[in-house]
């Protein structure tokens, strides 16, 4: 126990708890839908979510930095739309550099979002709520209020979503969703093991503290930003890959989600705890009640309702589950010892 | 039938569900053509809220619209019966107000519906496409709608099971109805879904342009077009590749840009009282021809003016549409 | 090591104005490789704003900075920190969810890419074992008491191989022992030749580690003396403006009745076996070292934190407190020793706080604060305990930490309270507000006010107690008379040498 | 009289900005004065700004309820729930208020006595009341109320002022009371700014918090009958997204979304702000994205110009001296 406190933390617990917890969903959806255990409901569920995880991964960034950047949405529907559309002008276009645009156009918006929060010192909830309504207004005006249609894309992208990198048994690996994972892994290893990284926590667990210390609170606020525009913009050319069909409404209400996932996986709302892991676990138990409830014979007037009910119970139980474990942690560890050994009685004496 | 006089200024809007996609963009271009044709000398306002602001939009567009005392209002409802105080405000002011694409149910306020199709014949259309595609045999079908509160998909819904009633259909077996909201992430995912629910389907039938793009796009990715085939009604453009590819063999649709157009030359002729709101009146809509208002048998008090036909789009033909 | 040579570091005619508060005024301070520098001044007196300029938090107003005889302009805290300057500030400022070693490293400029967490906790472990604190690196800094969290500063400033270390009232909630420790490191450092400036309100301490001291008054320099020419009383008069007295030991009350007993009192793991007795006018000291469990023991007879064992008694009656409110409904009230997080609301002002715990008072029948009421108690308590504001619609946040202080303490006093439990409630006031808060406890006992006294500060705890209850390591050791109640005693006991022959926990009465 | 001396800073920055775009609208279309104009701006986002009251406790009390929208339309199902089986109106419009008080305190109790983040419990709710919304009404649309409830919604009953308008000018009443001069004012306050010092302090702060929760759910099932009564028939989307309009409104007003500061002078600016510039814009035929764009601009921008503005008059004064 005292080695186990000593060499896992807290939140390692919690993620531990949310991949029971999603174990438990699956068991109890199996036990509920015929034919649930197969790789057609692994792909399913894991081509679903990618887009929403690697968007979480960016606003994981952003969340832990104490802000929140609520136009990742109409960023997925920008960059999936113009993406899209330079697609149709130029359809020999490099699968790479279509990436690029996308991540560069999502990039360019986190640019001027971090501009507002940094250097602005605007608030960081107000400013997306803002950019949110002006990227969508932006789109809008730009295409005319076209829709983008499959006809005009390029064989390769369509084809995408199934491409597979590799089957294992039965579960395809699909490259979509290698990519997903990888970006996890980088972001996840950058923010436990990069002192780069580290600067997320201490801005987001103390503001005030990381200014008088001297960290550079604006640039890696601003990173985080530009960060999170750029994964959305890859969030957008994965939508864009998916759905082919992108209308200037695309991606829409998304934003919700993503903040979901990550407030599911246990990121605090409130800036400096949780993981770049948690938040694709609360992606993929997002996805996963999702995806199921879809399965599920019951009526579609109820599912929201079921949904609403599920994020509840995740956020409560891992809420309470995370206090008693920092209970647990605390109560052994919080002392400070002072040495009895030297100098015994010179502390108080010498007055 | 009434000629139409040319050249008057009517200040008129043409108000979508929402603006955003193609099938509205299209009317729009039919009202344009139609507002140039009768040299309207004030410009055609072509106003659409949001998507997820539809209904308070609608309203507040049709109620500054009032507030402006505009001639004549064209609405593609999307807000059910909740549009009819504004509209009521609206028409007791005077102000022609012409319901097209989708009317408003208790027709309160409307002074007639432009019907693209008769819905009855909406219900036969899809039920023959359905029959067509999956053959004599027969086999289970699920529809993929819009919104549940998308007043022209529930009627076409329902004049479809009405349909399904004949003994000519008996081996169709609907399962199963879910709505996709005319967004193309939920539309994908409920398509997805229903191949998941429902091993054996075999069609899915979806009565909204952005439902049955990603329907099909959704089985090209699962690889299942050999399995569940998708109809239902699509823009030629949108779905000639799954139309050529064998994803979805058939769809219908009509001309959004005629229904634009009649929609203008019907509020016009209102607005000019060349002709009045009443069962019978008869007029010439430029290149379309001559319109008669009738009755509109499936609300219980509204007129309509049926424009009619339908266009079925299969391999032979969707090419050449699509342009 | 004190050589007559240049300054390293130099501050010339510095002024800085916040508003309508001219916070220093053509102020110079000189300070000197291998030399304590302390600062003096009475709360407000603008030593906290000269440390914020000489680490580049704000600007001055006019004025140049030297370094090593060179002008420089230090324009952000990580410009100080490459000049070799290096602060801990009077609050501590600690990331929360990052570990100890993490905390102590963070602001490093030169740590590479990868964070090399092995060596990471080693270095921590190194630097805090030479402090003389035990603490695990590994956990994190969230719900460290205040005396953990000045130790993770002082090992963060230390880390930093510095050319000047500024202390801004470090001691301030450290017992004994650890000022002790902290000066041996405090020595040391000097010795190594870095130029430190060191600020306190804690005279004997100052004394015991100066070389030179300085006072501010209102924002201006009054004095710089070396230590041989210093005299606490100078100092006393240089910071007031006036001659004052030393800390006078109070005396003796009588007992009046039983208003508290407290019986085996425990909460699962934090503390346990506290039992005492205390009476109207009496005057109840709690000594320990930090993290002893004396706050844990306010908590609980606050009902903040309840306790789950043992029994409190109210005048007889046994009580269960689970709540603030049930507490203060028997009237007891708890001043807590942090008074940004758990104090006061910053952003309002000061009748505002004042009221707060009794607002229920100032309603009239609709339920809407009466105005006026409120402001005449608020002024009343602003007159008697020199809160020094233009006016009791002040935001507290405008406040120096001692005036700060006091609208605490008032806004207990307001409470009309029988037990009034205080928690260090000298940490980081003059000596002046110091004295003031000495007679207002003498004052509040002669009434017939029953005070729990928890104080780092010893000579405090002595100078005012009538009885001085020990606690080490959550356990209740001994209870001290007045007679038997000296510094080695109570000290011995805290450390737990030889405690059980010096002073048997003797049973309450 | 108290209120009006909170007129500075922010306040003022709006009350500027509302003279211009009511001059604006003033030159820009003639339409504008007229009385029916001025009942309709009102008219048209009435039931936002009932809710936007509510919110701006919440927020102030550091809180947030994303779930009101949805409440609005969880209510309006009820009431066209019972009605429709047979309940005589008064009691289905109780029933509506009582779904809302209901979902309030369901919301208030997680994020009170449990502890949860309000925004993850009520994003939750956002997505969950929707869903009981449309469990009760499915697909279909509900209407053919008592001529007095359409009334209540569709005709000006005071002169030419609507009920709900009436409403919120009392609500608006009574809230700047609450907030400004009563003893529970002053506790959203400090649980806003320092939750740990109010505990300390001894707030009873889980009722407070829950009677908060309780009376923006309250408040939102009254916005959404009266949305029920203006559009005269009650669908599930009813409200949908109302939300970020909701939270705009009152983030313009100048209440910190950390909680602590903000008034209700701010609040009300806001709203003729908001209400003015989408009424001009609307008879300038500007609606839908280009609408939400602007606003969204004036957002950021409001908080912007301000922070420049204080830039350079401190660059300003640093060179003077
Ligand atoms: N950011 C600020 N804005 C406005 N006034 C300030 C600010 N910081 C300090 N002051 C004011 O400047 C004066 C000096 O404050 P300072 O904190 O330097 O005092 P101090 O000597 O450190 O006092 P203490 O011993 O209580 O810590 C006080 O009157 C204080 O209210
Ligand atoms: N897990 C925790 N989370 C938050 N606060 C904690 C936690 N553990 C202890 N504390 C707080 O830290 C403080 C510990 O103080 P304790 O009673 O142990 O020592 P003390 O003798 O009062 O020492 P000090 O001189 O630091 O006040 C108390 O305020 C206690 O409530
Ligand atoms: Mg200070
Ligand atoms: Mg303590």
């Amino acid at each position: 126990m005292k080695w186990l406190q000593r060499h896992v933390r807290p939140e390692q617990v919690r993620e531990l708890s949310l991949l029971l917890l999603l174990v438990v969903a699956v068991v109890f959806f199996g036990s509920l839908i015929d034919g649930y255990y197969t790789s057609r409901t692994f792909n399913r569920i894991a081509s679903s979510v990618i887009i929403i995880m690697v968007a979480a991964v960016g606003q994981t960034l952003v969340v832990l930095t104490r802000n929140i950047d609520l136009s990742v949405g109409s960023l997925i529907g920008c960059a999936a739309y113009v993406t899209g559309h330079e697609l149709g002008l130029h359809p020999g276009m490099h699968p790479l550099v279509a990436v690029l645009i996308a991540m560069a156009l999502g990039a360019a918006a986190g640019v001027i979002n971090g501009a507002l929060v940094t250097l602005g010192r605007v608030p960081s909830i107000i400013v997306t709520l803002g950019t949110l309504a002006i990227y969508r207004g932006i789109l809008v005006d730009y295409s005319g209020a076209k829709t983008i249609t499959t006809d005009t894309l390029p064989a390769w992208l369509l084809n995408l979503p199934q491409a597979t990198l590799a089957t294992i048994g039965n579960l395809d690996l699909r490259e979509m969703v290698v990519l997903a994972l990888a970006i996890v892994a980088l972001f996840q290893f950058a923010t436990t093991r990069m002192n780069f990284g580290r600067l997320f926590y201490a801005i987001g667990s103390n503001p005030d503290a990381a200014h008088l210390v001297g960290l550079p609170t604006r640039r890696i606020v601003f990173a985080a930003f530009v960060l999170s525009g750029a994964l959305a913009g890859l969030a957008g050319f994965m939508t864009l890959a998916r759905f082919g069909t992108i209308t200037v409404d695309n991606g829409r209400g998304v934003e919700l989600q993503v903040v979901a996932a990550v407030v599911v996986g246990g990121v605090n709302i409130f800036g400096g705890s949780g993981t770049v892991v948690g938040a694709m676990l609360g992606a993929v138990m997002i996805g996963t009640l999702e995806q199921s409830l879809f399965r599920l014979q019951i009526n579609e007037f109820w599912r929201d309702a079921l949904m609403g009910l599920l994020i509840l119970l995740a956020v409560a139980s891992d809420a309470v589950i995370l206090s008693r474990m920092r209970a647990l942690w605390a109560r052994t560890e919080l002392k400070l010892i002072a040495k009895p050994a030297p100098a015994p009685a010179s502390g108080g004496a010498q007055r | 039938a009434q000629e139409i006089k040319p050249g008057q200024a009517e200040n008129m809007v043409l108000l979508p569900k929402f603006l955003g996609i193609a099938v509205f963009d299209q009317a729009h271009k039919g009202a344009e053509e139609a507002a140039a044709e009768l040299k309207n000398p004030t410009k055609l306002q072509f106003l659409g809220p949001t998507p997820e602001n539809s209904v308070a939009g609608q309203i507040e567009i049709v109620t500054n619209a009032t507030t402006q005392g505009v001639n004549a209002i064209m609405i593609s409802n999307n807000a059910g019966d909740q549009i009819g105080p504004a509209v009521k405000a609206a028409h007791d002011k005077g102000i022609t107000v012409v319901s097209w694409d989708s009317p408003i149910p208790s027709s309160e306020g409307e002074d007639v519906f432009v019907a693209q199709v008769d819905f009855k014949e909406t219900g036969k259309v899809m039920a023959d496409m359905a029959l067509k595609i999956l053959g004599d045999a027969g086999g289970k079908f699920a529809v993929l709608s819009a919104s549940p509160d998308a007043a022209n998909q529930n009627a076409w819904i329902a004049a479809m099971k009405d349909a399904l009633k004949d003994a000519k259909y008996s081996k169709l077996d609907l399962v199963e109805t879910v709505y996709g909201n005319d967004q193309s992430e939920l539309s994908y995912n409920q398509a997805v879904a229903l191949v998941d629910k429902h091993p054996d389907l075999k069609l899915i039938m979806a009565p909204t342009t952005v439902g049955i793009a990603a329907a099909a796009k959704a089985m090209q990715d699962e690889k299942l077009c050999d399995k569940v085939k998708v109809s239902g009604l699509g823009l030629p453009a949108e779905m000639v590749a799954y139309t050529m590819n064998g994803c979805a063999p058939a769809f219908a649709l009509w001309s959004f840009v005629d229904l634009g157009y009649l929609s203008y030359y019907t509020a016009y002729a209102l607005a000019t009282h060349a002709i009045k709101p009443e069962e019978g009146a008869k007029f010439h809509a430029g290149r379309m021809g001559d319109y008669t208002i009738t009755k509109d048998p499936t609300r219980a008090k509204g007129l309509r003016i049926l424009m009619g036909p339908f266009s079925v789009y299969d391999k032979s033909n969707v090419e050449a549409a699509a342009k | 090591m004190t050589g007559p040579t240049d300054p390293i570091f130099e501050l010339r005619n510095i002024a800085k104005r916040f508003g309508a508060t001219q916070a220093l005024e053509d102020v110079s301070i000189a300070l000197h490789a291998g030399e304590v520098h302390a600062l003096l001044g009475e709360n407000g007196a603008g030593k906290s704003t000269l440390i914020k300029i000489m680490t580049g938090i704000h600007r001055p107003d006019r004025g140049q900075i030297r370094l090593a005889g060179r002008d420089i302009v230090i324009g952000s805290a990580a410009e100080a920190q490459r000049h070799g300057i290096a602060a801990i500030y009077q609050e501590p400022l600690l990331f929360p969810d990052l570990n100890v070693a993490e905390n102590i490293f963070i602001s490093h400029q030169d740590r590479g890419l990868l964070t090399g967490w092995g060596q990471m906790f080693r270095r921590a472990d190194s630097i805090l074992a030479a402090l003389g604190v035990e603490l695990d690196v590994r956990s994190p800094a969230r719900g460290l008491t205040l005396a953990a969290q000045q130790s993770v500063e002082i090992a963060k400033a230390i880390s930093l191989n510095v050319r000047v270390l500024i202390m801004d009232e470090p001691t301030a909630s450290l017992s004994a022992h650890e000022v002790a420790q902290l000066f041996k490191l405090v020595r040391d450092l000097r010795d190594r030749g870095v130029a430190i400036l060191f600020v306190s309100h804690r005279l004997e301490e100052v004394f015991e580690i100066a070389d030179k001291v300085t006072v501010f008054r209102d924002g201006r320099l009054i004095s710089t003396r070396p230590r041989a020419e210093a005299t606490p009383q100078r100092a006393i008069a240089d910071m007031v403006g006036r001659e004052m007295g030393l800390l006078q030991p109070r005396p003796g009350a009588k007992r009046g009745e039983r208003i508290l007993a407290v019986r085996g009192l425990g909460r699962g793991g934090v503390f346990q076996g506290v039992e005492f007795d205390i009476h109207r006018g009496e005057v109840l000291g709690f000594a320990g070292l930090v993290g002893a469990g004396r706050t844990d023991v306010g908590l609980a007879l606050f009902g903040i934190e309840p306790a789950t064992e043992g029994s409190i008694a109210v005048d007889g009656e046994e009580v269960s407190l689970r709540s603030p409110r049930q507490a203060m409904a028997r009237g007891i009230a708890y001043l807590s020793e942090d008074r940004r997080q758990l104090g006061l609301s910053l952003p309002m002002s000061i009748a505002a706080n004042i009221t707060l715990p009794v607002l229920a008072r100032y309603l009239n029948r609709l339920g809407l604060i009466r105005a006026e009421m409120e402001r005449a108690t608020a002024e009343t308590y602003r007159k008697r305990l020199a809160i020094r504001a233009s006016s009791v619609e002040v935001l507290v946040a405008k406040l120096s930490g001692g005036n700060q202080q006091k609208v605490m303490l008032s806004k207990w006093l307001n409470t009309h309270p029988r037990l009034l439990i205080l928690d260090e409630p000298t940490r980081g006031i003059d000596v002046g507000a110091k004295a003031e808060v000495h007679a207002m406890i003498r004052e509040l006992a002669e009434e017939g006010i029953a005070i729990l006294l928890i104080s780092s500060d010893l000579p405090e705890v002595l100078a005012m107690s009538d009885r001085v209850l020990v606690m080490r390591e959550g356990r209740q050791v001994a209870i001290l008379d007045r007679d038997s109640a000296d510094q080695e005693t109570v000290m011995t006991a805290a450390m737990g040498q030889e405690a059980a022959a010096h002073a048997p926990a003797e049973a309450p009465a | 009289m108290r209120l009006l001396a909170r007129l500075r800073g922010w306040e003022g920055l709006l009350l500027v900005l509302l003279v211009a775009i009511v001059a604006m609208n003033v030159t820009r279309s003639p339409y504008y004065l007229g009385v029916e104009n001025i009942v309709n701006l009102f008219q048209l986002e009435i039931e936002k700004i009932i809710v936007a009251l509510t919110m701006t406790l919440l927020i102030i009390n550091g809180e947030i309820d994303l779930s009101v929208a949805s409440i609005m339309g969880l209510a309006a199902c009820v009431m066209a729930w019972l009605f429709r089986h047979g309940a005589p109106m008064p009691w289905a419009l109780l029933g509506g208020l009582a779904a809302g008080g209901a979902a309030g305190a369901f919301n208030g109790f997680w994020v009170a006595y449990v502890g949860l983040p309000s925004l993850a419990v009520t994003l939750a709710g956002l997505i969950g009341y929707r869903g009981v919304a449309r469990i009760l009404v499915e697909d279909r649309s509900y209407g053919g109320y008592p001529a007095w409830f359409d009334a209540i919604g569709q005709q000006p009953q005071l002169g030419p002022v609507t009920v709900s308008i009436a409403v919120f000018a009392v609500l608006f009443a009574i809230v700047a009371v609450i907030l400004h001069d009563s003893g529970f004012g002053r506790i959203v306050y400090v649980m806003g700014n320092n939750l740990q010092a109010a505990r300390y302090s001894g707030v009873r702060i889980k009722p407070a918090k829950l009677s908060l929760f309780v009376a923006s759910g309250l408040n939102a099932a009254l916005a959404g009958l009266l949305y029920a009564a203006r559009l005269g028939s009650v669908r599930g989307d009813l409200a949908q997204g109302f939300e970020l309009d909701i939270i705009t409104i009152v983030l313009l007003g100048g209440v910190s979304i950390f909680g602590g500061s903000g008034n209700l002078v701010g609040v009300g600016l806001s709203i003729l702000v908001i209400l003015n510039l989408r009424n001009g814009m609307g008879l300038a035929d500007i609606t839908g994205n280009t609408q939400t764009s602007v606003i969204g601009a004036l957002l950021i921008l409001s908080v912007l110009i301000p922070n420049i503005a204080q830039t350079v008059r401190s660059n300003w004064k640093g060179r003077e001296t």
